[in-house]
C-alpha cells in the first residue's frame, strides 16, 4: 500500500505561509479547502517544483525532500505525474507529441495505459495533431490529465483535473481515472472543488485552510463537519446522523438513534462503526403522525426545537435524538401547526440517506 | 557581372560568416542560456567579458586577438610550438575575428530568448521524467528557437560586415581573407576606386535582404489567430 | 594639447577656424605644430587625422577643409582633378626601411636577405592602397625583388599596423617609414630602402580652395613651411624639402 | 432590454467550423455544452477578438461586425467586459492596476461598480498588491471577473468564470454577479458546466454542440429536454412537468395535471404559462395511497409503467397524466408490491420542485 | 589617471553613445513593433533597409552617409541651403554614424521581444476599452521591456565601439568627434603605438562592465520561484 507522509513549511508571501503536515496511505486523497488555501502548493512540493523552506517529503519510504539533510530528489527522479491547474502543455508539441513526451519505462510488471486507449478515454483522438493553441480550454485539461496518466507515475498529482469540462464528460473520465487508479493501484492525491467528486473518489480527505491543515479523515468525516460546512457555508444546514450501533440485516442495515432505528442501504458488503448518513433538509418531510404505505421508509419522531428563517428557506430543528434539519414552507407550518415544542414526525427516504463510509 | 577578385571576396566572405556563425552557434547557446537560468558568483564577469568585443573599437578587438593568438602570444605560441598552426593571417584568423566581435550580439539574443521561456514548462518536462539535458534539448531549446535564429543572424551579418578585427588579425589577403568589408576597403583607398566598390556595396545589401528574408522564413511565427 | 577651452570644442560650426586634415602618420608631427602655432598666434587650429584617401574623400563630399596634408601625392591629384586645390607643395618626404623585431639579430642587411627562406612573412601597408606600401612596392620592383618578395608579404591596414606585427613578432621583417620606426617598441631597423626614383616619397601640402578663400587660413599654410614648422617635421623624422634650389627640390636633414 | 443577435460562420481548423445563429434578448443568457462545442469561439467573435470568416453581430442596434459591410467595431468601441477562460491577467501589473485597468467612463448615469465594492464582494482585498504570478488559480480568476466587472461594461461575457472556486465563494459571487446583473441591468453572457449555475443565473440558454445550436430556450426547457439528457447524460432520469394551466392562489399556486393539481410553490410575482417544474427522481417517494398530515403536499396518483434496473439504482416510472420517475429500493418494490400496470401515488415535496421560468 | 585628451574622448564617447542610443530608441521600437505585430507589403524591404548597416563595413556606410548628408549631399545641401545646418564632421555627425550603424542591432532585439508578448493580452487590453496607443503604451511596451532594455543597451555599446563611419561622417577632430575608438586610432600613429592607447582600451572594457551590471540591474528578472 502506498504511504505518503508530508510535513513541511513554506512562505510564498507576506501574506501566505503553508505549515502542514499530513500523512495518507490511502489510494485516492482529497485535498480540500477554499481557494488560496495552499492545495496547488502541496503538490507543487511533492512534485518537487517547489522547494521547501522547512520539512520533508516522503513517499513509499523514498525520501523525495528532507531539508535537514538537505536532500532534494530532482523531480524527474520522482515517478509523480502531475496535472497542473494551468495545465502547461508544450506549446510547441502537436497534442501527441505532448502525451507522448515522458518516456519512463513502466515500473516494473505494470504499464499503466497506452496512449490510444487514454486519448479514446479523454476524447482528444481527434486532436493528436493540433498544437494545444488550438485547444478550447476542456480539450488542454484533458490533454493535460492524459500527459499525466502517460508518464506511467507511481503517484498522481491532479490539481482540478475535471474543473471545466461538462458532466457528461467528466462522468466518463471519473470512471476512466478511478479504473486507472484501481486497476493499477496507483495512489492519486487531487485537488478539487466539487464535493461530489471528492465523495465519489477519494477515499481520505485532508481540509487545508490558509496554509494549514484543519482536518484529515474520510470524506464522511471532512465533508460532514462543521469545519467543513463553515468553510463550504452551504446554502442551508447539512443533516449528519451519527450512529454508534448499527444493526446488519441482509444488504441494508439499521442504525441506532435511541429508542428509533434508521433503516440505511449500504453499498458495500462491510459496515463500519459509527456510521455516519448526511442528507439534506430538503430531503425530509415533516409529519405529525405516523405514516404506512410509504415507500419511505424512516420516520423519526421528535420534538421540534427551533424554526429557522433565512434567505435560502424556512427550517425546522427536530430533535430525534439527534437534531435533524428540515425544509418547510410557511403553509406547512400553518397548516400542520408546526411550533417550537411540539411533536413532529421526520419522513426521510432511505435513498436519500448518504452514507460517509 | 562581377569580376573574379570581387566573386572571390563574395565566396569568401560566405564561407568565413557562415562557419563563425556556425562555430559560434555552440558556445552562444551554451552562454546565453547560462546567463538567462543560472545564478553564480561571478556572472557579470562573464557578462562583461562576452560585451567586451561589442564596446571596443573592432580595431583594438583585432589587436588584443593579435596579442593572445599572435605567434608570440601565449595561446598562438602554443599552438604553434604543440601543433606548428599559425592562426594569424589565414582563412581561420578571420573566422576567429568574426566570432571575437559578433559574439556578443548572438548571446544576448539568445540569452533574451531562454529568459523568455517559461521555467514552469522546464519544471513540467522534468516532473515527466526528462533529466535536464532532455528538457534543455526538447523543450528549452525549442521554446528559444526565435530568439536563436535571430542571434545566428545576427552574428552572420555581423561576421559578412566585419572589417576592424579582420583586418588586424587576418590581414587583407586576396583570395585568402580578402572578405568583401575588405575588398571594399581597398577598392575605396584607391582615387577613383570608391565608384568601383559599388558592385560590392550591392552585393552586400542583397546579402543583407537575403538573410532577412530567409529568417523570416525561418522564424516564421505561426498564424496568430486573434484580429488586428 | 587636449585642454584647450571648452568653447572651442563647441563651435564645430564656426566658419572662421582654420581646419586642416592631415594624414594620419603626420598627426604627432601636426600636433605639434598646431601647438606651436596656438602659442605663437594665439589661435586654435582644428585638425582631423585619418586615411589620406578618407580624407580627400571627404574633402571632396565639401568637408570645410583649409589645409590638406597627404600621404601621397595621389590624393593631391585627385583634388586638384575636382578642381578643390588652390596651392600645392610637396614639402615633406620620408624614408622607407626594413625593420625586424629587436629580439632577433638584424642579420638583414640587403633586400636579398629578405628573399631567404629565413624570412617568412614581411609586413608592409597594403601596396594597393597604403601610401607606404605602394612606395615599399616600387622600390622593391625597381630592385626587381618584387615578384619574388609578393608572397611573403602581410598586408597592413596601415604602417602602423605593419609596425605592430613586427614588434610583435609576427612576421619576420617589415617595410616601414623611417617615421613609424624610430619609435616603435622592439623594433630596430636592420637597413634603409631607397625609394624608386620614378616616384619618391612625396607628402604634399594642400591649400584648398575653401582655404584660399581664407587668411588666416593662408596663414598656416605658410606656417607649416615655417622654420619653426620645419625644425617639428624634422624631429619627427620627416625629410624637409626645400625649394630655395633652383632645380626644385633637395632634401635636407633627416632622422633625429 | 438588451438584445443581442448573432449570426456568423468561423473555421477555426480543419475539425472545427463554428456555424451558429442564435437571438437573445435576456439579462443572462447561458451558452452551454461539451467541451469542444465552440462556447469560447462565440464569445471571442462577439468581444471582438475573433474575427468571423462571414456573418455578424448586433447587439442593442449597434453593428459589432458585419462582414458583408466589412465593419468590424474594434473591441475596444465595444464596450464589452469579458472573463476570458485562462484569465489573461497582465503580468506586470499589480491586482489593483489590472482591476483598474480600464478607464472606460460609465454609461451614461450608470456606474456599475467601485474597485473597492468588487474586490470585497470577490474576498480579493488582501491580493491587492500581488502580481498575477503569486496568486493561485482560484484567486486569479476572481481578479480577471473583477477586472471585466469595473470595465463599466455594457455587456458582460463571462468564460467558466467560477469553475475553480470552491462552493462558498461560487455561492457569494454568484450572489453578487446576480446583484449587479439586476441592480444595473447588464446583460451577461455566460459559459458553465454546472447545470445549478445555469438555472441559477440564466434566463435563457443557447445549447451548442460541434459548431452549432442545437437548442435554444429557457433553462427548464433546455436543461429538460432529452438532447440536453443526451449530452449531460446525467447518471440518473430526470423529471419534468409542464402545466399548460395554472391555477393562481396566493404566494402559490397549483398546475393543472388533467384532473389532479400539483402544488408549487413561487418566488416571483408572475406566473408563465405553459409552467414547467423539474424534480429527481430521488425527490419522489411512491406509496400505494393517499396520505394525510404529511408536509408533502403534492401526492399524484397514477399507473406504474415500467421499472428499471441501472447502475445508479431501481426506478419506477409511474404515469400521472405526465411520466414520473421515482427512485425506489429493491426492499420498497417488494415490500408495496409494486408492478408494472399497479396502481401508485407519488408523493413529492413541494420545496423538491424547481420552477424552470 | 586618464590624461585631458582621454578624458575627453571619454566624455564624448559617452555623449554621443548615449545620444545615439537614446536618439535611436523611439526608432527602434516604432520599428520594432511594426515588424513584429504588422503585415504589410514591403515588410522584407523594411527589413533589409534596416538590416545592411549591419552587412556592410562601416566604412562603407558611413561612405554612404557622407555622399548623402555631406554638404553636396542631397540632404547635406538642402539642409544647408535651407536651415543652415552642416552635419558632417560635427558631433551629431559622430550620433548619425552611431545610429547607423548600431540601429539593426536595436531593432532586431526589441523586435524579438514583442513578438514574445502574447498578442491576446494586447486584446484584452483592446476589450478593456483601451485604444491601440494606449494598448501599447501599458502593455505591450512594459512587457516588452527587457528586450527594450536589451536592444537599447546592444546600441548603445556597438556606439561606444563605433569606427569606421564614424571616422568617415564625422571626421577624426579632437574633442568633437574623436571618441574612445578615434583616440585609439589616434594614439597608435604616436610613438608607442598601440601600446600606448592601453589606458583607453581598459576604460571600455570598464564601460561594458557597467553597461553589463547596469541591464542586469534594469533587466532584472523577478524571482522565479520554482526550484532549480
Ligand atoms: N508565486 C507565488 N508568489 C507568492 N505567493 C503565491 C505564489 N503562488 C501562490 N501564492 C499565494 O499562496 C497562497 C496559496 O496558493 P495556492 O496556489 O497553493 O492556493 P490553492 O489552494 O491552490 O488555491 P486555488 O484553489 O485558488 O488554486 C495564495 O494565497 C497565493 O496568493
Ligand atoms: N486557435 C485555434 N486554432 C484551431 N482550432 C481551434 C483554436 N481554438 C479552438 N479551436 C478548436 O475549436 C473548437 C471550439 O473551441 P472553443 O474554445 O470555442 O470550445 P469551447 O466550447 O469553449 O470548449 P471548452 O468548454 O473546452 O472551453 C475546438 O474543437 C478547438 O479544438
Ligand atoms: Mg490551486
Ligand atoms: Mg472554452
Amino acid at each position: 500500500m502506498s504511504h505518503l507522509e508530508f510535513a513541511c513549511q513554506h512562505s510564498r508571501s507576506a501574506e501566505f505561509r503553508l505549515d502542514a503536515r499530513f500523512e495518507t496511505h490511502h489510494g485516492v486523497t482529497a485535498l480540500f479547502g477554499p481557494s488560496g488555501a495552499g492545495k496547488t502548493t502541496v503538490l507543487a512540493i511533492i512534485a518537487g517544483l517547489l522547494k521547501p523552506d522547512a520539512g520533508s517529503v516522503v513517499h513509499d519510504g523514498r525520501v523525495l525532500v528532507r531539508t535537514t539533510e538537505r536532500r532534494f530528489l530532482p523531480p524527474e527522479k520522482r515517478r509523480i505525474g502531475m496535472v497542473f491547474q494551468d495545465h502547461l502543455l508544450f506549446p510547441h508539441l502537436t497534442v501527441r507529441k505532448n502525451l507522448s513526451y515522458s518516456r519512463r519505462a513502466a515500473a516494473s510488471g505494470r504499464k499503466l495505459a497506452a496512449l490510444g486507449e487514454v486519448a479514446a478515454a479523454l476524447d482528444i483522438e481527434k486532436l493528436l495533431e493540433q498544437f494545444p493553441r488550438q485547444l478550447s480550454g476542456g480539450e488542454r485539461q484533458r490533454v493535460a490529465l492524459g500527459r499525466a496518466l502517460l508518464s506511467q507515475p507511481d503517484l498522481l498529482l491532479l490539481d482540478e483535473p475535471l474543473s471545466s469540462l461538462d458532466a457528461r464528460l467528466r462522468y466518463r473520465i471519473l470512471d476512466y481515472v478511478e479504473r486507472v487508479v484501481r486497476l493499477w493501484d496507483v495512489p492519486v492525491v487531487f485537488v478539487s472543488h466539487s464535493q461530489a467528486e471528492v465523495r465519489r473518489l477519494a477515499q481520505w480527505v485532508v481540509m487545508l485552510d490558509r496554509g494549514r491543515v484543519v482536518q484529515v479523515g474520510t470524506p464522511e468525516e471532512v465533508l460532514g463537519s462543521s469545519d467543513a460546512l463553515a468553510l463550504q457555508n452551504s446554502a442551508a444546514p447539512i443533516n449528519l446522523l451519527r450512529f454508534e450501533k448499527v444493526r446488519r440485516a441482509g444488504d441494508h442495515c439499521f442504525g441506532q438513534l435511541g429508542s428509533q432505528e434508521v433503516f440505511v442501504p449500504l453499498q458495500g458488503p462491510t459496515v463500519r462503526e459509527p456510521l455516519i448518513v448526511q442528507f439534506s433538509p430538503r430531503d425530509v418531510i415533516l409529519g405529525r403522525h405516523g405514516l404506512t404505505g410509504v415507500s419511505a421508509r424512516n420516520q423519526l419522531s421528535g420534538t421540534i426545537r427551533q424554526i429557522v428563517r433565512t434567505d435560502y428557506g424556512v427550517f425546522a430543528a427536530v430533535d430525534v435524538g439527534q437534531i435533524v434539519w428540515a425544509a418547510v414552507t410557511e403553509d406547512a407550518i400553518r397548516e400542520l401547526d408546526l411550533q417550537i415544542g411540539g411533536e413532529a414526525i421526520c419522513l426521510v427516504k432511505a435513498h436519500s440517506l448518504e452514507v460517509l463510509g | 557581372m562581377l569580376t573574379a577578385e570581387e566573386l572571390t571576396a563574395v565566396r569568401l566572405s560566405l564561407s568565413v560568416a557562415l562557419t563563425a556563425s556556425l562555430v559560434a552557434l555552440p558556445a552562444g547557446i551554451a552562454c546565453g542560456y547560462l546567463l538567462a537560468r543560472w545564478r553564480f558568483a561571478g556572472k557579470w564577469i562573464l557578462e562583461a567579458l562576452v560585451n567586451v568585443p561589442l564596446v571596443l573599437p573592432p580595431v583594438a578587438t583585432g589587436y588584443l586577438l593579435l596579442v593572445l593568438l599572435g605567434a608570440r602570444g601565449p595561446i598562438g605560441s602554443l599552438l604553434w610550438d604543440h601543433f606548428g598552426i599559425r592562426l594569424a593571417f589565414s582563412r581561420e584568423a578571420a573566422v576567429i575575428a568574426a566570432v571575437a566581435v559578433s559574439f556578443p550580439l548572438m548571446v544576448r539574443a539568445i540569452r533574451l530568448a531562454f529568459q523568455a521561456v517559461d521555467p514552469r514548462l522546464e519544471m513540467a518536462a522534468r516532473g515527466l521524467g526528462a533529466g535536464r539535458t532532455r528538457t534543455f534539448l526538447t523543450v528549452s531549446l525549442p521554446l528559444a528557437r526565435r530568439g536563436i535564429i535571430a542571434g545566428w543572424l545576427l552574428c552572420f551579418a555581423r561576421s559578412l560586415g566585419e572589417f576592424g578585427a579582420t583586418i588586424l588579425l587576418a590581414g587583407n589577403i586576396a583570395g585568402e581573407t580578402r572578405t568583401i568589408p575588405l575588398a571594399i576597403y581597398s577598392m575605396t583607398q584607391r582615387p577613383g576606386g570608391l565608384e568601383g566598390s559599388w558592385r560590392l556595396v550591392v552585393v552586400a545589401i542583397l546579402l543583407a535582404c537575403i538573410a532577412m528574408v530567409a529568417s523570416g522564413y525561418l522564424e516564421r511565427s505561426r498564424a496568430d489567430d486573434v484580429a488586428s | 594639447d587636449g585642454d584647450e577651452p571648452a568653447g572651442v570644442r563647441r563651435s564645430n560650426r564656426a566658419t572662421a577656424e582654420v581646419t586642416v586634415f592631415a594624414a594620419a602618420s603626420t598627426l604627432p608631427a601636426l600636433e605639434e605644430i598646431a601647438a606651436a602655432y596656438r602659442d605663437e598666434r594665439g589661435e586654435v587650429i582644428r585638425t582631423s587625422f585619418a586615411g589620406s584617401s578618407t580624407l580627400a574623400q571627404q574633402i571632396l563630399q565639401g568637408a570645410e577643409a583649409d589645409v590638406f596634408v597627404s600621404a601621397h601625392v595621389h590624393w593631391a591629384d585627385f583634388l586638384a582633378d575636382a578642381g578643390l586645390e588652390e596651392r600645392r607643395v610637396d614639402y615633406l618626404s620620408n624614408t622607407l626601411v626594413v625593420v625586424v623585431p629587436q629580439d632577433t639579430k638584424p642579420t638583414l642587411t640587403t633586400v636579398e636577405d629578405l628573399l631567404s627562406p629565413q624570412v617568412q612573412r614581411v609586413a608592409m601597408g597594403d601596396p594597393e592602397h597604403v601610401p607606404a606600401g605602394m612606395y615599399a612596392k616600387e622600390a622593391l620592383m625597381d630592385l626587381g625583388a618584387w615578384p619574388a618578395l609578393k608572397q611573403k608579404i602581410v598586408a597592413g591596414a596601415d604602417v602602423r599596423h605593419a609596425v605592430a606585427l613586427v614588434s610583435r613578432g609576427e612576421v619576420d621583417a617589415g617595410i616601414v617609414y623611417a617615421t613609424d620606426a624610430v619609435d616603435a617598441a622592439n623594433v630596430c631597423i636592420a637597413f634603409e630602402l631607397n625609394a624608386s626614383a620614378e616616384r619618391p616619397i612625396r607628402y604634399p601640402l594642400v591649400l584648398t580652395v575653401r582655404g584660399g578663400e581664407s587668411e588666416r587660413a593662408v596663414e598656416f599654410y605658410e606656417f607649416l613651411q615655417s622654420p619653426t614648422a620645419a625644425a617639428i617635421w624634422r624631429r619627427q623624422g620627416f625629410v624637409v624639402l626645400v625649394r630655395d634650389l633652383q632645380d626644385g627640390v633637395s632634401a635636407v636633414g633627416a632622422v633625429d
